[in-house]
């Protein structure tokens, strides 16, 4: 559980930076009363621009990673990190699946997701750090919800705008960072 | 005439040299039109009318209201309001006037940051007054009607903070002032309940109702046992309202009712589930933004997807089921022109239900028998996400 | 020429509303110098959503005037009173081709253009007003140009905001208001 | 593994209930990536990239610049910033700072007006800075390049005003502060000219030439006969640059240049026709928005529009017709795969032609031979109008 620990401590760094400690407190006391073994913050927006999950057009020119072991269209709605995002894609505004674009502020604390990678098969905990600070990016939008629910549980609900604690609460994109393994395939 | 009217154009006082060669059956021209003119709307809105929030994705900051005439295919569009970035609508229905609960900053997307209710008066769509809210933790989610409630017979205005620490802002509206704040550890969205308090969800599963005094302090707070399985029947955070009782749907499809006429909450334990149908991919769930509505007989319109499964509920919905809360099941099927997102149905005689689509357009059924009326097409706004009957 | 001395004093009127003696005075100045016998002053913008002239959509429900000597759909771009408009159609915006959406104001002086009207075959001084206090109305995008010229012709020129003179600069959309005649057939 | 996935999503914690069946090759799992982590450009941008400014017509409000990278075809966007509003764009050469001139309103779209000038870094593209523009004068039209110019070896810029009376405001941008208005009655848009001053086309045809003292005062003035027939040979009021010739092109396709070196505008005399062609109804003129452009051999590039006549300069054109100053002829013509609103040719050493279309798509064409190159698609701006080359 290497992992958990790591994260969970990133984690409360992070929340530790994005709010005063008796919010962060009184936060967390509800979180508490959920069922979230630590905290996974939501932030993300639905996507009401199309029915399905949205994305870069079909006809855009792929993004990949050149590993195998990552593999799929990263300005695509179907790339195995989106599972649980919802927001402009930032790979499509000027940063990357891991990267805000210049002169954007990262969220410190996020909505977390677990997904999985269809090469190695491991569960992925992903975290969508929104990138602040400029308004609507405008490329790239992409609804997915696995996991997603409502607002009462707000670690598990993906339609808050999480630039918080940032210097502007203006949302550009969102991005899908790699903070951990959830499971080892056996 | 084209070099003519530019000629005009530079140079209106030399257009006697202009000749258009026509004959013309028309004795008089056509009259003048005075200048300045601006329309006005009724200081009550038609059963007919709706109120549409339009998020505005690609400009988020600069997010409106629009109100929607939906028994006009050519003029739907009949106004619209600043509901500035993840803005939350109320309407009133006691006074000629709709708030906004919106967040400015001094340099668009820099700079100070303002959180305030604006006042907008119905028939001239101007804004009219603001309350400041204090400490900039208004909060900032994708439309939802329960960030922003009544109470206190629509005197007073209940708006959520989160920061992410959950408390609600009692705002006196009549007073155009705040009188205070209530911290909701855990809690989330506000129902009203009685004459003058709410009812929030907690994450543990508990709904809490708050009392308020008649300084907008709290009263009395009763909690209910857990009754709300966050994990397996999750229920979707915006109900629709029959009288006083609050009836949801969960993301499964289960409809539960809870009466918010008493000063706490009483759930009607009277669960039923939408019911199941063939074709279902692996089945038929709830699916949308705002995928359940009432009539003004107390009937329920769930929107249904028929790819419904984990993760689905957001994705819109092909089918409206109808729902007779007495009888406890569905008594029919509304099949969709295209994939709605969020549903309202009007309090006219003859009541419509209205859908407004993924793809902007906005269809009108008619309620009762299910038969497609007309659609608004994409007249009315961008991404319409909360849809408000009159 | 009756008509144009009450749209010349009607306009004299709106600038004077629009701008304080001195600027008026600089302008008309500056007006004088150029080929206009008075002033007609633009208000516009160009279109760069469509390479033709824009509108409403060819789907939408047609608004007509019901009067046969008043011809053609108001959500259209092609209706004749457009000939040098340029902005959204207000008609498509909760007013009307010669009024206001509800909670905008009309902007006091305007780009003026002559249209002939296909049914009587008269040549009308059309104003361009703008509504303004309330941001971009979003709909029947329309675009065109006849008469118009660079902005060193501020008064023959249609890409200038004219929110001037009212209480907002924000653009909403434009009327086409009939306010006197310049031909009438032979 | 979608059940399991949500399961995850709410209690990682309990991961090890989880077990995928399929085996897999990869020994290790992919490394953790490193928050916060935000992306900076070179503060020296590439000669392949351009910045365009985008209107944002649905929203003009929020209007933006994209800076544009058209050697990629899957990452063109490579940063934006603010231009709110009408706003200007103005890049330098000699500092990494990009500036733009725009209006804010306390309310979004209501309240106090202030007008600035705002600093951003290239390289962070975070604004560093503002200068407030007084007098709440600032001119407000559709992105020109030249209401927003340089003068004094970019360390002072000039801001055209209209209210409608004309004014330009001279800005020390190396200094922060405004060092004054210059009235300029029937005079529209400002032409670096000479070390410190500008040139101005004014409403009776002619050409004024205004040179600066150190303390941004008028120091000299001249003024050209009248060489600017506006109703019949009108001039775009952008022009290509070629060194200090500024080269404009007229609504009917006249070439004329202007040598802005010394402190006074001097006509080339030395006009040209674009030429003609087969198949125009009626004819082919310029059309579109940003319609000429040099490359740093000075050959010069007009969009061109096969349905020319009056009023159709801003409809777009469907072929770049190349243009040999010294010949005075054309030299070739480039068929546009679409209708292109704004062109700009880069400074690369292979020269690339990039158009921008009414439809928001950004097409790359080989300057030299007219071989399409690729398209940016719809992936940069919602409405580009200006594009600048580096």
């Amino acid at each position: 559980m290497a992992d958990f620990d790591k994260f969970a401590e990133k984690l409360t760094r992070g929340v530790a930076r994005g709010t005063s400690r008796r919010s962060l407190l009184a936060w967390l006391g509800g979180a508490a009363t959920g069922a979230a073994v630590f905290p996974v913050l939501p932030v993300s927006r639905a996507n009401a621009q199309s029915a399905g999950h949205g994305g870069g057009s079909a006809d855009r020119a792929p993004v990949l990673s050149g590993n195998a072991q990552d593999p799929g269209d990263r300005t695509q709605c179907d790339y195995w990190r989106y599972c649980a995002i919802d927001g402009f894609l930032c790979t499509c505004c000027g940063g990357s699946v891991n990267t805000c674009p210049p002169g954007t502020e990262m969220s410190p604390i996020t909505w977390i997701g677990t997904c999985t990678n269809p090469a190695d098969k491991r569960a992925y905990i992903v975290s969508y750090n929104d990138c602040c600070g400029k308004s609507s990016c405008g490329q790239c939008l992409c609804n997915r919800n696995e996991g997603d629910r409502p607002p009462v549980r707000p670690q598990a609900n993906n339609d808050t705008n999480w630039c918080l604690g940032t210097e502007s609460q203006i949302y550009n994109c969102s991005t899908a960072v790699i903070i951990g393994v959830a499971t080892d395939p056996r | 005439m084209a070099k003519c009217a530019i000629f005009l154009a530079v140079a209106t006082g030399a257009s006697i040299l202009c000749h258009p060669l026509a004959a013309q059956p028309f004795d008089k021209p056509l009259a003048e039109e005075p200048v300045p003119n601006v329309a006005t709307l009724p200081a009550v809105y038609p059963s007919s009318w709706i109120i549409v929030s339009d998020f505005n994705f690609t400009a988020i900051i600069d997010g409106r209201g629009v109100v929607v005439d939906t028994s006009s295919e050519s003029e739907p569009f009949k106004g619209m309001f600043r509901a500035s970035q993840f803005a939350s609508i109320l309407s009133a229905t006691t006074k000629s006037e709709i708030y906004t609960a919106e967040s400015f900053f001094t340099r668009l997307s820099e700079g100070e940051k303002t959180d305030a209710i604006t006042i907008w008066d119905k028939s001239t769509l101007k804004s009219k007054g603001e309350i400041i809210l204090p400490g900039g933790k208004r909060q900032q989610i994708v439309t939802y009607k329960n960030t922003f409630q009544f109470t206190n017979g629509e005197k007073w205005a209940l708006v959520t903070n989160f920061t992410p620490a959950h408390s609600v802002t009692v705002v006196d509206l009549d007073g155009r002032k705040v009188l205070g704040d209530i911290e909701l550890p855990g809690c989330s969205m506000v129902y009203p309940t009685g004459e003058r308090g709410f009812t929030t969800f907690c994450a543990d599963g508990t709904l809490t109702s708050i009392t308020l005094d008649p300084a907008g302090k709290v009263a009395a707070t009763k909690t209910t046992k857990s009754i709300h399985d966050i994990d397996k029947q999750a229920m979707f955070a915006g109900p629709a309202m029959a009288g006083k009782v609050a009836w949801f749907v969960t993301y499964r499809g289960m409809v539960r009712g809870f009466d918010l006429a008493g000063n706490i909450v009483r759930p009607l334990n009277a669960d039923f589930s939408v019911g199941s149908a063939e074709g279902g991919t692996p089945e038929w769930r709830p699916g949308g933004w705002q995928v359940i509505a009432s009539d003004a007989g107390g009937k329920l319109y769930v929107l249904m997807n028929p790819s419904g499964k984990e993760g689905s509920h957001k994705d819109g919905g092909t089918e409206v089921w109808v729902l007779d809360t007495v009888k406890k099941m569905r008594i029919a099927r509304i099949a969709l022109k295209g994939v709605g997102a969020s549903i309202e149905v009007t309090r006219e005689t003859t009541p419509h239900l209205i859908v407004a689509r993924g793809d902007s357009v906005i269809d009108v059924y008619d309620a009762a028998t299910g038969a497609f009326v007309r659609t608004l097409g994409k007249a009315a706004a961008f991404n319409p996400l909360t849809l408000t009957a009159m």
